[in-house]
Parts: structure tokens; sequence; C-alpha cells
């Protein structure tokens, strides 16, 4: 069946890769199977130290003012131009929204002036040029921009395993006019992963309801945040998929970790599994589990997974 | 190759069309008569090569040399009724203001076609046949290969 | 006291067009009310009856023009209204040619922008108003002189403001000289 | 110079209160061009008439000037007293010395005094320099076209045929109704909405002065208004006016597809009528051109008909409609490579419909049990067929059908050809190929076997002995040798003898190592042949490589299968051997680009030459005409071994020669030899009857295509494999391999088919129909009609509810629109008014209705504005079911309850009252549980309670957008839209219902949302203007309109660029000048005031009046 994600003009370089707090403490696997396809796929990009976290987490548990983001988000985005990689390649969907945010916001010429006046004490400012050459684009998004490549590199067959896709709310319902593809429906993940013949399940009822994860209300709300992922695995489940692939570390975290703790709480069965999509697309083309996906790092068993997709022996060249 | 007193005669009333005589003389240069111009611009919708330009400015002193009996001549007779001193320099034309612009024609540009010629239907641009032999014709880089070499 | 609806800042006219903030049309008035920065002053202000005359759109200003009659409301007598068909008829040439043969002041009322009965005549005669303005600038004549104003069909009181705000900008200047 | 007469008024004290008239007369008669000037009390009264009329005689005036009020208020007054007076239009001036003068400067009298005197000079000098006009007058088309067919194009078309004008109604669809037929009833009254639109359509079915054009759209407009000139062009319905409307067709036609009057609730077939009382009441067949199987198959055989019917079962009709092109429909449902399946929309979505198998299996089932009457003879004319090969038999068969006596002439001693001859048994067995040949002469043709042409007789003894026409269908028989060394040695045979021999039972033996050259189908046959003959190697080796090989992939497939070896990129240089061959070498080659022909020589490549070890080497690498087939043929041309013939006739050189198959067009498949054959017999009964009576060539259809949008609301499911016998059994026995469907199999297949076309042309409606109304051939037609206005009333469609993916329309059953659910609550609708839930058919208990759906949306995904009637439909819907299941509980969530209009609150009320629940929410997101029913979780905004529930049915109220003819006609006409794509008014308050450009109205929901009285209301007003504006019959436009003087035009198009009206264009009448249209010019003198050389004025406006006026 046609893809129904748009084309867009490949990004093949300028990338600079904006690690993420989740990914690097909860899923290193992830950036690392991002690094790999990177390489695999010809997309030239650094990793920046100058570049520090996006405090999307504190902001969005209201532990410190936006105008902190604000300037955070300045800051980086000067550090990435300065970089001469001012394409920023989001790992986590809320990195990706705030910055995004931010950047509208420095549009504003008070709120860039007070921005500015923090920065003139570390030496920087955010000018023009600066707003004008900054990219924030998310991981997949420079993926899908590559596609073409990957029917070519498939070393594993993913027929028969049904993928469905939890849609990450920050890439889809803060900006939903600019998402690649229907931000009701996001299909760019199970696009992502057709050329390895994976079954898509692509819209099932409440595709669009929220993980549960909540910033705070994990924490805070544990109770109902664990209901609203239960009712999100009990209509996965009734989708019978192996893999739900995600686009924030938040849902993983969110999901992987409490998949099992719901199911003895309810004592019902949801029997699939929970990556990024980064690690199952690259499972696909050949990258070691452990090494490059970091399957390690989950709480779920991902063995019977990866026997199944003949990931334990060497990989065909 | 020199023109004979015919050649001469047909090149010297040729009004636009490419002369064409010979491999030497190549098109026309281009004379503007500024004070016949109405600004209709069919000279810029005529040229092949954008060599006739119309800008949003216009240079009343334009107005000043329209001829007696033309729109723009009786436009420039009120005006220089209650003027109280020669018009300054061009101004910028608002944008719905479609005729009242200065017509830029650059040399460099121009293949000589005479198609402006042809188009202007008040006689303001008119076609001179380049010079035989002229060297310059060879220094404008116009002249076909082996010329003039 | 009303001013003229048309101005805009006066861009300054390098012979080749440089790039320069493009002047926006900006609706802004550009005397104030108390003084006029007249190039030269002659004699005496006074000296006799100003004229000026008004080209007025048949849907909107003339229909208002009426309306201020009927209400028998005192004019500037200074005022000779011309009926056209819609503003977008008044050309550069009846302007000037007013001016010419004995107006001091001239100036065009029409409908309100996007209420024009033909959809862009009112902007077509913004426009050639603006032109007009900045040639009798360039020949050094006072720019007030000519002016545009938009109102609708039913507001009397602005087409009596513009009238009494456009005569006495007039009277303030002198009487056009001619050659 | 000018006669100008001055009338002063004095309006009653008005104006002589403040102005010396006297004076201002006395000043006056100064003015050059002044010849009279005279006071008058009230000039505007019958005096004033009376005064002007005496001067105008006694002075001789061509001109006046009246002093007196605003030419607004009395200007007409005068202007009708010069025209009756014969001065013509533009030949008054005026003075406003009342509202320009004496009420203004009451105070002061003389300054007004001056002033009056100045304005006074003023008119005087503009009369002056006025010129009289002569008005053009146009003739007024007295007829009106009426664009959608709905309760608006209808109640305007009613209203105009009252007033005695002819109305071209033209609506897109099938009937006439538009949106309204849909409905159940309407609100408020709750009366059913057939019963006001049925008298309406009756209405326009019988009045004479409306002209019903359906199926029809508008594709062009030129003219002025009064004289428009529309095209139309006429979709045929493929039903002639002899249908009845019994419905017979319907229940016979194969092919289901979704209903667009029932929105998709239920299905219709590909005949079918929208709604009992259509207007017309003729059924239409829904063909949408030939689907790709059909178009792609060489013989254009209606393949999407016998799938159709396969679908239901019905093998013998499924049967007639494959054999009507093809008498070989067993043989080609083997052996056919089938392009079909490799065009079959289908192979998009999931894998292809298994077209030749199905076919195979109807041949197989119903091919035996069909009868053959023998066709009644009708000419004498004796035609021979030379050759019993698909070409011929199918030639003879056709010719037989036409009433011709025909004898067909076999080389062989058995008929049947390649078929019979060529093809293996394992693929073809021989009783399938001899049933099917059997069928054939079952026709009454003669066949003479064991007779070669050329030797037991010629094309001339055959014209000779009284054969009106010989058709040489005689194949290619000779097999092709290369002319290698070695080849004389024994154990070297051709392709086509081994196939041959094996085929007659002539005694053939092969060793133990064999060779096959040569990479086409033929080449396979022989190598399986062999096999099957003992060999125990066998290797295929040929010039092309693995991909570019010709043999079938299937065929090549099983061969690989059972064993054959297969030897890509090898051109034959030497048989070796003493004595007997031992081996065979082969140069590694590549392909050359292709020749004139087509045909890539091989090129012989670096690398080793290649030794095969081999006992027998066969040669399949082309086949050739018999040799002296064609002796005592004079005439009979023949280029590159092939027979040349007339494409368009068939005949060959030679005048009732004819030619066709393998010996007229080298190496191809059965079903292009069938398909030859056939346009033999139509070009030799062309010839003989001395006329092109048939096509000889089918008329191509254009080709349906199925959008990937249609596509992926498709569910996949997987092809129906066929069984084959397994490799090792079949290596070496003549069983045929593949063993074909089981009818469960073929049922199950032939419903995976996707009816592209719509109608699949199967004609059982054309056999079924008692009034035989059904006409296939119908073709679209274009038509211009002059018409002197236009109403659009185009109407609306529904928001698509699939643009809000969470609300899981198009997904969930039981999800539905009110539209779907008023088809529900039809007594006409496909559940007969009952509620029923589409999942499950029951009686749904609980229900949830969700308003402003796609309106009243800032998103990207619906519209700003508010669709007016989605509260009233809901309300009513509710009403309705409440009424009829009182166990049913409804609930409806709005965001804000709008019922303006007449009785609509107080219909609320009374809904309240019978116990419908509504809520103040605006729900995001359905969920579908396992048994259908929809978890529906809300806030409600009023109590700020959070709700979460189960329903059994959810009715979306999906709002109004501009219908798609409304965006399509307002492209083709040049109409402006809004938002949303309503067509924008004239003027929303003083002028509603008249569009942008003058003659054109618009009425109803193509303008915007609003019930159906408004409609009603819009489309009477319409119909008023357009009786008003032609009226007279005739129109003077006005003289106040633009007008460009050719001769001083210096076409510089300024004026077209800048005209609001797009009235004005360049014409090029030996110069280029602008010609403004004066019916559409508007008379705002923008070009005029632009004009560079001013040739451009407007009538009454001109430079030299306003000018004069200006500079007095």
């Amino acid at each position: 069946m046609p893809h129904t994600t748009p084309e867009v003009d490949p990004i093949a370089g300028g990338v600079q890769l904006f690690r993420s707090c989740m990914v690097s403490s909860e899923y290193p696997g992830a950036e690392a199977a991002t690094k790999w396809l990177f390489e695999k796929l010809g997309v030239e990009y650094i990793v920046n130290p100058e570049q520090t976290c996006c405090t999307g987490m504190g902001y969005y548990t209201d532990l410190m003012p936006f105008a902190t983001t604000l300037a955070i988000a300045a800051r980086n985005a000067c550090v990435a131009v300065e970089a001469g990689h001012p394409v920023q390649a989001y790992l986590c969907s809320t990195c990706y929204a705030i910055n995004k945010k931010a950047h509208r916001v420095l549009e504003v010429p008070e709120h860039r002036r007070e921005v500015n006046r923090v920065l003139a004490e570390i030496g920087r400012v955010y000018d023009d040029t600066i707003a004008q050459t900054i990219q924030h684009r998310h991981v997949l998004e420079v993926l899908w921009s590559q596609h073409e490549k990957l029917a070519g590199l498939v070393r594993r067959r993913l027929g028969g395993i049904r993928v469905a896709t939890h849609p990450a709310c920050h890439y889809c319902k803060v900006f939903p006019d600019e998402v690649l593809g229907d931000s009701e429906n996001l299909m760019l993940a199970e696009d992502l992963l057709e050329p390895a013949g994976v079954t898509r399940t692509g819209d099932y009822p409440e595709k669009t309801t929220h993980c549960g994860a909540g910033f705070r209300q994990r924490f805070v709300n544990p109770a109902m945040s664990l209901a609203v992922t239960r009712e999100k695995l009990r209509r996965l489940a009734a989708e019978k998929v192996d893999v739900c692939v995600h686009m924030c570390p938040n849902c993983t975290v969110q999901f992987d970790r409490h998949h099992d703790i719901i199911e003895r709480t309810s004592d019902e069965e949801y029997p699939f599994v929970h990556l990024h999509v980064q690690q199952l697309v690259a499972l696909a083309l050949g990258a070691d589990p452990d090494t490059v996906c970091g399957v390690a790092a989950h709480s779920q068993d991902l063995e019977p997974l990866l026997q199944r997709i003949g990931a334990r022996q060497a990989a065909p060249l | 190759m020199p023109l004979s007193a015919r050649g001469r005669q047909i090149a010297g009333d040729l009004r636009g069309a490419t002369s064409g005589v010979s491999a030497g003389v190549l098109g026309c240069d281009v004379v503007r008569h500024d004070e016949l111009c109405v600004g209709c611009g069919r000279c810029v919708s005529a040229c092949p090569t954008g060599a006739m330009r119309q800008d949003d400015w216009f240079d009343p002193a334009q107005l000043f040399s329209a001829p007696a009996g033309t729109g723009r001549g009786a436009l420039a007779a009120a005006l220089r009724r209650i003027a109280r001193h020669e018009p300054s320099g061009p101004f910028r034309v608002p944008d719905r203001v479609r005729t009242f612009r200065r017509i830029l024609f650059s040399a460099d540009l121009c293949a000589g076609c005479g198609a402006c010629v042809r188009a202007c239907p008040t006689g303001a641009v008119e076609a001179s046949p380049v010079p035989v032999g002229d060297l310059e014709v060879a220094a404008r880089g116009l002249a076909p290969a082996g010329v003039g070499t | 006291m009303n001013v003229p609806v048309v101005a805009e800042a006066e861009p300054t006219a390098p012979a080749v067009a440089a790039t320069e903030v493009r002047v926006a049309q900006v609706r802004v008035p550009e005397i104030s009310a108390a003084g006029v920065p007249v190039s030269e002053v002659i004699a005496d202000a006074a000296d006799g009856e100003r004229s000026i005359v008004a080209f007025l759109c048949r849907e909107c200003a003339y229909s208002a023009a009426d309306a201020a009659g009927n209400a028998r409301t005192s004019l500037p007598p200074t005022i000779r209204t011309i009926m056209v068909p819609c503003t977008g008829r008044v050309s550069p040439l009846h302007l000037l040619a007013a001016l010419a043969e004995g107006a001091d002041g001239v100036y065009v009322a029409g409908c309100l922008e996007g209420q024009c009965h033909h959809r862009v005549g009112n902007f077509h005669a913004l426009d050639r108003v603006a032109f007009v303005r900045r040639l009798l600038r360039s020949v050094g004549v006072e720019p007030e002189r000519a002016a545009m104003f938009t109102m609708s069909a039913a507001d009397t009181p602005r087409f009596v403001a513009t009238a009494r705000g456009m005569d006495a900008t007039i009277s303030q200047l002198p009487r056009l000289p001619r050659s | 110079m000018t006669r100008c007469g001055v009338f002063l008024c004095e309006c009653g004290g008005n104006i002589s209160g403040v102005l010396d008239l006297p004076a201002l007369a006395a000043g006056g008669r100064s003015l050059d061009g002044v010849v009279n000037v005279t006071v008058s009390q009230f000039l505007c009264g019958a005096e004033g008439r009376r005064l002007i009329e005496g001067v105008v005689a006694d002075r001789g005036l061509d001109r006046i000037v009246i002093g007196s009020c605003s030419r607004r208020f009395q200007g007409p007054t005068f202007e009708r007293i010069a025209r009756d007076l014969e001065l013509g239009e533009n030949t008054v001036a005026f003075a406003n010395l009342r509202e320009g003068c004496a009420f203004i400067h009451r105070h002061e009298p003389e300054k007004a005094q001056r002033k009056a005197e100045t304005v006074l000079a003023a008119a005087v000098a503009r009369a002056g320099r006025q010129r009289p006009l002569q008005p053009s007058r146009t003739f007024l088309n007295r007829s009106a076209l009426v664009v959608g067919g709905g309760i608006a194009g209808l109640s305007a078309a009613e209203e105009l045929a009252g007033a005695g004008i002819t109305v071209h109604l033209v609506e897109r669809g099938q009937s006439l109704g538009g949106y309204m037929a849909r409905l159940s009833k309407t609100f408020p009254t709750e009366d059913c909405a057939m019963c006001s639109l049925g008298p309406r359509l009756a209405n326009a079915a019988t009045d004479s002065r409306i002209n019903v054009h359906t199926l029809t759209e508008v594709t062009g407009l030129s003219g002025p208004p009064g004289e428009f000139r529309v095209r139309l062009r006429h979709s045929p319905r493929f039903v002639s006016d002899q249908c009845v409307g019994c419905g017979t067709c319907t229940a016979v036609c194969p092919v289901e597809l979704e209903s667009e009057f029932d929105l998709g609730v239920t299905r219709r077939k590909a005949i079918s009528r929208p709604f009992a009382n259509a207007v017309p009441s003729t059924f239409a067949i829904d063909n949408r051109g030939w689907a790709p199987c059909t178009s792609t198959c060489p013989a254009h055989t209606a393949a999407q008909g016998y799938i159709a019917l396969a679908a239901q079962g019905r093998w013998a009709e499924a049967y007639r409609v494959a054999s009507a092109p093809n008498p070989f429909p067993s043989v080609c449902g083997r052996i056919c490579p089938h392009e079909c399946e490799e065009q079959c929309t289908r192979g998009r979505l999931d894998q292809p419909v298994a077209i030749a198998a199905i076919k195979r299996f109807v041949a197989d089932q119903a091919g035996a049990a069909d009868p053959v009457e023998p066709p009644v003879r009708r000419f004498e004319d004796r035609v021979a067929v030379v050759g019993a090969g698909p070409a011929g038999l199918t030639a003879a068969r056709d010719l037989a059908l036409l009433g011709y006596p025909v004898t067909v002439f076999e080389a062989q001693g058995v008929a049947g050809g390649m078929l019979r001859l060529g093809v293996p048994e394992y693929r073809l067995p021989r009783d399938v190929v001899a049933s099917e040949v059997e069928r054939v002469l079952a026709h009454g043709v003669e066949l003479r076997a064991g007779e070669r042409c050329g030797h037991d007789y010629t094309v001339d003894s055959l014209l000779a002995s009284g054969y009106r026409a010989v058709l040489l269908a005689l194949g290619l028989p000779q097999a092709r040798l290369l002319p290698l060394e070695g080849r004389e040695l024994p154990g070297v045979i051709g392709g086509l003898d081994l196939l041959r021999s094996r085929a007659l039972g002539d005694p053939i033996a092969v060793g133990r190592c064999v060779v096959v050259v040569g990479g086409g189908d033929v080449a396979v046959d022989a190598a399986r042949t062999a096999l099957r003959l003992g060999a125990e190697r066998v290797t295929i080796a040929c010039i092309e490589d693995r991909a570019t090989l010709p043999a079938q992939p299937g065929e090549l497939a099983e061969a690989i299968a059972e064993g054959v070896e297969l030897a890509p990129s090898l051109m034959p240089v030497a048989l070796l051997g003493d004595g007997a061959l031992s081996s065979i070498r082969f140069q590694p080659c590549t392909l050359a680009e292709p020749d004139a022909r087509g045909w890539r020589p091989p090129e012989p490549s670096a690398g080793e030459p290649v030794e095969v070890e081999a006992d027998t080497v066969v040669f399949c690498v082309g086949q050739a005409l018999g040799e002296d087939a064609l002796a005592g043929a004079a005439g009979v041309a023949v280029a590159g071994g092939r027979i040349v013939v007339d494409r368009e006739t068939m005949m060959t050189g030679r005048r009732g020669v004819f030619a066709a198959g393998d010996a007229a067009g080298g190496g191809l498949i059965a079903i292009e030899a069938i398909a030859a054959g056939a346009r033999a017999a139509r070009g030799i009964h062309n010839h003989l009857r001395g006329e092109a009576l048939l096509d000889v060539w089918p008329v191509e259809r254009e080709r349906a295509e199925v959008s990937d949008l249609e596509l992926s609301r498709r569910r996949s499911r997987p092809r129906q494999e066929m069984r084959v016998i397994p490799p090792e059994e079949r290596r070496t026995s003549w069983q045929e391999v593949r063993l074909g469907f089981t009818e469960e199999e073929a049922l199950a297949e032939a419903r995976r088919c996707l009816s592209c076309g719509g109608c699949s042309e199967c004609r059982s409606c054309e056999q079924a129909c008692p009034a035989g109304a059904i006409d296939l051939t119908q073709k679209p037609w274009e038509e211009e009609l002059t018409v002197g206005a236009l109403i659009v009333a185009t109407g609306h469609q529904e928001f698509d509810a699939r643009r809000k993916p969470p609300l899981g329309y198009g997904r969930y059953a039981n999800v539905l629109t009110q539209s779907q659910l008023a088809r529900l609550l039809s007594a006409s609708g496909p559940t007969g008014g009952e509620l029923r839930r589409p999942s499950d058919g029951q009686v749904p208990k609980r229900v949830f209705m969700l308003q402003c759906v796609g309106s009243r949306d800032s998103t990207s995904r619906g519209n700003e504005h508010c669709s007016a009637i989605c509260c009233l439909f809901a309300t009513l819907h509710a009403s309705l079911i409440r009424e009829s299941y009182p166990g049913t509980q409804v609930t409806i969530a709005y965001t804000d309850l709008r019922m303006p209009g007449k009785g609509h609150e107080e219909y609320l009320k009374l809904v309240a009252e019978r116990g419908v629940r509504y809520v103040r929410s605006r729900v995001g997101e359905l969920a579908e549980e396992q048994d259908k029913s929809l978890r529906v979780r809300w806030e409600d905004t009023v109590t700020g309670g959070k709700h979460e529930e189960l329903f059994d049915l959810v009715v979306l109220s999906a709002g109004l957008e501009a219908s798609a003819g409304t965006t399509q006609i307002a492209r083709v006409i040049g109409l402006q839209q809004g938002a949303a794509g309503f067509l924008k008014e004239y003027h929303p308050k003083l002028r509603p219902v008249d569009s942008q450009r003058a003659g054109i109205f618009i009425a109803g929901t193509a303008q915007g949302p609003k019930g159906i009285p408004e409609t009603i209301a819009q489309a009477k007003a319409a119909a008023a203007r357009v009786t008003s504006m032609l009226h007279g019959g005739m129109a003077a436009t006005p003289v106040e309109v633009a007008f460009s003087d050719p001769d001083v035009c210096i076409g510089c198009g300024v004026c077209v660029s800048v005209c609001p009206q797009g009235a004005v264009r360049l014409v090029d009448g030996g110069r280029v000048h602008a010609l403004v249209d004066q019916a559409s010019c508007r008379g705002c003198g923008i070009c005029a005031a632009e004009c560079p050389s001013g040739a451009m004025t407007v009538g009454g406006f001109s430079d030299a009046a306003l000018l004069a006026e200006a500079t007095v």
C-alpha cells in the first residue's frame, strides 16, 4: 500500500543530535541506534558538548518559569548555529516541542530583548541570523528524509511482526499543522518500518489518547496515571500488536517500566513489547541488539522478539 | 564587408529590423526619445532580453518635454502654470499608477532585435544600424566567431 | 478639524533606486492643525476668496453631500462639487487642470476602502492623488492642495468635516500663483 | 456650435429664497452657446415640462441645462423629457443650485450668488462638450438556464416557467431531487420531505416550458447577459426512453456498488434508480469505462463481466460472456500469460484477481452444457479458411454466426493448430482442445483435414473453385534451425517437430542428455516434454539473461522445479561429435540494442566458450511459414517471413485474400491470434458486403481507474493459489499439472474483484429488459444553448467526517452522519424506516449525537462557519427516534443550541419534553469496543461533571460545505467563492441573490448554509430577478458605459488589466485595439482615467465634459 507520509527534501548534514536527559538516563540504546542509523543513511551529524538539557521536564512540572527555558533554548540555538550544525534533531518529542515553542516566543521583540540581556552576561546574543538558520526536527523526520535508502539496507525481514504507533502528544498536538502526515493518525513510524515488511496497524481506537505519564502525574497521581496507561494497553492488546513503537522516552518509560505492574494489578495479559522507533528500524537493518539498541536497559524481556526476528544470529551481510 | 551604396541606403532606413546585411553588422543601436513616451509599457513586454525595463519611479522632467496636444502634454501645461521651479529629481510612484513610470534601457543587454521599436506606438524608440566594420562590435562580443579577427 | 486622509512621508529619491525601505501607504496626517510649512509666504494670506473643486463619487460622497444639503448644514462656499461615476474616473489631468485654471485646492471623495461599488475604484483614486501630491511637491507647490477622503454614503458628518477641513487647510495657504 | 437652453427653478422658494434668480438668468444669457434662459417656479412638475417643450420647439435647442435640485434627485425626470423630445441621451447638464448652493450657503447669500454663477457657467460649459449617445439595444433571450436540480433549482424553474420563460434545468446527477430527496422528515413540522418535493418533481417533469437535462454538466459560458451561449456536456445514460421503470434489470445485474444516494449506508446495482419517484424515472447504468483487465485483453473480453457473474455462481451466463469474443475460453484459461492480471487494480492493494483461473473454471463448468444452435444461413458467398488454428477457427465461427458458409482446410490430420500440436498436454489436455474445436464446427463449419495449402490446393485454385474469400491462417509450422556446423548430425531436431510428433502420437525419442536452445515458451515446453520422454538431464540455453527471458515466469518456474537447468546469456557456436552428437559449444554473450523490429541480436562477450555435453539438441529459435505454402498465391506479399496485411481491412496484397494469426504477425500468443481471427472475419464481412458495416478494430473505451484513497478503504484478502501436482510426481507424467479451482475457490476468488469499471458490460440487463431499452453504445455528446440568464443552485455537500480520524467515521461500524441516519429513518430508505444498527441490525437502545462536526472549527481540519441546520436536524431525528422507539435514549452533545427561525424554539421545547437529553459538551474522541458499541467520554461544561458511557449508535452532525458541483461551475463560469467554497453574493443585503457577474444569479445552499424555507425563498427571489431582467425582451444598455475609439487606441492593454469587471479585451482588427463588452461594463471609468492615449471615455463623463466643468 502506498505510504501516506509526505515526501520531504533530504537532510544529509548539518545535524546536531540534541541529546535527551531521559534517553541518556533510561534508554541510551535509542541514542546509539539513532547515531548508527545516521551513519548507515549517510547523515553527517555532531553531538555538541556545549548543548545542555532543554529544561522541558522542569517547565512542564512547574518547577521553573518559562523565562529560564526560553533563555536556555536561545543559548542552545546559538551553540548549534555556532557549531555549523543548525539542524537540531531531537530524540525526544518534549525537547522538540519546547524548543520550537521557544523559537516562536523569541520572535516577540521584548522577550528577545529580555533573553539577550541574560545571554550578554555569557557573551552571546540571539539575533535574526540565529533565528533564521536554526531548524527544529524530530530525529524521525531526519530519518524519513532518507527513507528511500532503507529498502536496500534491510538485513532482517520483520515479516509478520504487527506494529502500532503511540503518537507522541508533544510532537502531534503542540504544532498539529507542522506534523509529517496526519496529526490525528500519525503513520510516520509505520511508514519508516514498512520496507522491513512489518504489518501496519494504522488507526486504532484511542490512538490519540495520552500515555498517562503527564510529567509529574506519574509521581503525584500514580493511580490515575497508570489507569490511563492501562486503557491504552488494552486497546493495543485488542489490536494484537507485537511491538508498540514510541517517539518519546517519557512514553517508553511509562509503558516499559509499568507494563508488568499493570498486568499484575489488573491480572490482564498484554502480550507485546515497547521499543523506540529507531531501535526497531536499526534491528531491521542488522544492528546488534546489545551494543547498538541497548535492549538490556528495557524492563520487558525482549529476547522472544529478538529470537523471532533472528537478531541473535549474526546478521547476513 | 563594406556596404554598397544600395546596402547603405537599405541599412539606413531600417527601423529596427536586424540589418543582417553582412556578418559584420549585427543588430542596431537603440535611441530613446523620452518626450514621446506615454509609458504604455509595450516595449517592455516586447523586449526578449529584458533590456527594456519599467520600474516604479517617475521623472517629472519627462512631462515637461512632452509635445502639446498629447495627454502628457496637457498635464505638463497645467503643471507648468502652477510650478514655482523646475521639477526636482524622480520620485517613487504608487502601485496602481501604471503609465506614469520611467522606462530604463540597458544597452549591454540589448540584442538589437528591434522588437521594441516595432512595438512602440508613439515612435519613442528608434533604431539606428551599427556602423559596419566597427571594432567596437567585436569588442562587445556580439559578433559571431571568426569575424573581425 | 479633519485632515486629508492621504499623505505619506517624503521618500528621498537618489537617481538610481537604492535599496530603501519600501514606503508603506500609511494614512498619517502630514500637517498639524496649527502650522503649515509653506516654502515661502506670499504677502497677505486673505487676498480674495479661495476656490476648491471637489470630485465626489455618485454612489457615496455625492449622496452624503446631498444629505448635508437637505440637512441645511452650512458649508464653506469655496467648494464646488463635480459628480463622477466613481473616484476611479478621476485622472491626474483633471486635478492639475482644475488647479491650473483657478482652483486653489482640489480633493476627491469616495467610498470607504472595501466598500466601493466598483470594488477597486477608490484604491486607484488614492494612488493617483498620492501621485499628484508628489508631482506638486516636485515643482514646489504645497502638496496639501490635493487630497482624498473616503466616507460612507450615510456618514454626512464626515463629509461636512472633510469639506470644512479642506477649506481650512486651503485658506491658510496663499492663493495659488499661476504663470 | 451647440444651441443650449438654461432653465432655472425657484423650487418654491428653496432656491429663489437665497439666490437672485433673475440676476443669475441675466448672467446666464451672456454665456456662449446659451440661446435662452427661463426661470420657472417648479421645473420638475408638468408646468415645467410644458415650458421646456415650448422653448425647445421655438428656439431649436439641442442641449438643456437645468439649474435646480441635485441631479441624483430629479435627474431622471429631465433626462426622460430630453429623450421624449428626441434630443437623445447625454444632452442634459445640471447645476446643483439647491443642495449644492442654496441650502448650504443660506447665511451668506452674496457668496452663494457668486458660487451659483460659477456652478451655472460650469454646467453650460459641460453641456457644450456633451455629445449625444446612441444606446445599443441587446436582444434578451426569454429563456434561462438553472444549474442544479435540487429543491432550489426546481422552485426557481417552476417560478420562471410560470412567468412564461423557457427553462433549461441542468442536473449533474441521474435524477432531479438533490439533497432533499434523501431526507425522511423536515423540521419543524415533521412532515415528510417527499410530500413537498414530489409535486415539484412531477411539475418539472410535465411542465412543457421546463426542459430537464440530467447527467449533464455546464462546460463553457460565453456572450453578454441576455445572450449567454452555454455549452453543455451530456453523459450517456445507457438506457433509452422506452424504459418503463420495471426494475427487472437490477435483479439480474451482478455488479454491486456503494450507493451515493444512500450515502454508503447500502449498496446498489450498476444499473439503478436513486429513489422511487425519481424524475426522469428511467434507470441509468453507472458505466465508468473499461476496467483495466478488459482494456488490456487483446480481444477486449468483458473480464469484469464474467468475474462478476462467477462471483454469484451464475456459471452459464459467465460462460456466455467469456465465449462471446473467444471460442477457446477453456484453452485460454489454461495457457494465456494473462496480462490482464498484471494490470488488475487489486494488484495495488494486495495481489491481483486470478482472472485466468476463474475463466478456466467457468469454461470447464458451463462450456459443455452451453447449447450451440447452427446459425441461420444469410449469405451464399462461400469462404475458405486455410489453417484450423485459433485464428482460423475463430474467424470461421464468427463468419458462420454472420451467416456465411465456411470451409476450413487443415494441413495436419487434426484441427487445433498450435493448441493441439504445439502446447503439450500436461499444460493443455487434448480433450479440452477437441471439445472447443467441436463447438466451433457445430456452428455448421465444414472441416477438410489433411489437405496442405500450396500442395493439394492453392489460393488460386480455391478462388477459381467458387470461394468468394480466402483467409490464410496457416500459422508458422516450420521450425527454424540455426545454420551451425554439425547441424546434420543425428539428434539435432526442431522444437516444433518434437512437440508435434508427441502430439500426433508419432514415435519420438530423446537421448539421455538434452540441450534445448532458445528462451521462449516453446523452449520450456520442449524441455519439459524431453523430461517426460525420459531424458535424465535437460538444460535450456538461451541468449537472453535471467531477467529478459521471454518465457512465462510461471512456466519457467515449474520447469526448474521439475529439474530443468537454465543456462542464460549463451549463444550456440558449434555442434560437436563424430558420427553422433556429443556436445554443443556456446560463447557467453550479451544482447545488443533492439533493431527496427525490436529484435536484440546477441553479441559475443569476453569469456571462454562453454562446452555442454549433449546427445540431443532441440532448436526452439523461431518459426517460419511452411515451404511453398504460398505457391499459387500471386499478389500475396511476404516480408520478414510474415504475410503483409493491411491493418484496417486485414486484406493481403491480393483482393479477396486475407491473413491473420502467426502467419501475419509472428510470435503471437493464443488470445492475440483469436483477436486477429475475429478482426479478419469482420474484414471479410465488410469486403463481401462492399461496405464497412463492422468496426474491424473495436472502439476503445477510456480506462476506469480506482484512486489510492478509495483503495485504502478496502480490506485486503489474500489471493486463492491454485493447487498443482508436486514436481517429482509430475516430472514423468503427462497429467495436467495445474489442477484448477474448485467451485468454492472460484467463488471466493471472484468475490475479490473491485468492479473498477462499475458496469461490467456483461449485458445481463440487455437480455432481461422486456422493453429492450438497454443501449450500451450511447456516447457523451455536447450541445450549445443560448439563454438570457443563469441561476446557479448547485447546493451543498456534507463535511467528510473522515477528516476527524479520532471520531472513527468510516472505521467504526456504528458511527453514522445525520444524512445517513435520515436514509435509515426514511420509509423509502434501505431499512424501510426501521432504525437498525449497521453492525448487527438491532434497534439501538442508546443513541449519542455529536454537534458541530467540522463546523465552528478554527483548526485546519474543519470550517469556521456554523452550518445553521444541524441542531434542528439532530433534534428532528431525536424526536422521530423517541416517538417510534420509546425504549431508546437519545443524548445530544451540543456546543450552542442554535434554533433560529419560526417555530424552532418551540419545537425544541416539544422534543426536549419527549425525553431527549441535551448535554453541553464537545467530544473529541470515540472508541469502539469489541461488541461494536462506542465508549464516549465527555465533560459537561454546564455542570462541570465528567461522564463516560457506552452507546449503541453515534450520529455525527457533520456541517455543510459547497458541493463539488458548485466549485466546478464557479470555475467554469467565473464566479467568486468565499470561505468553504460558498458562492459570493453581489451584496449581502442589497443584492443577496445576484452574483458578481451581470445576468447570473445564485440561490440555495450553494450560496451558504440555510434551511429549506430560506432556500425556496432565495430561489423565488432569483427567479424574480431573472423575470425582471428579461421582462422587456429588449434592453437598452445604459449609455454611461466605457467606449474606446479604435483609431486613437494604441493597444497597450492597460485598460484590460485594470477593469474590475473583465469587460475589456484587446482585439486585432488590422490594428490591435481595445474593445469594451458594453453589456458587462459598469461604467466606473477606471480604464478611462488610466488610458495613456485618451482613446477610452465613459458616456456622460468624458474628459472633455469633466475638464470643462472643472476649469470654468
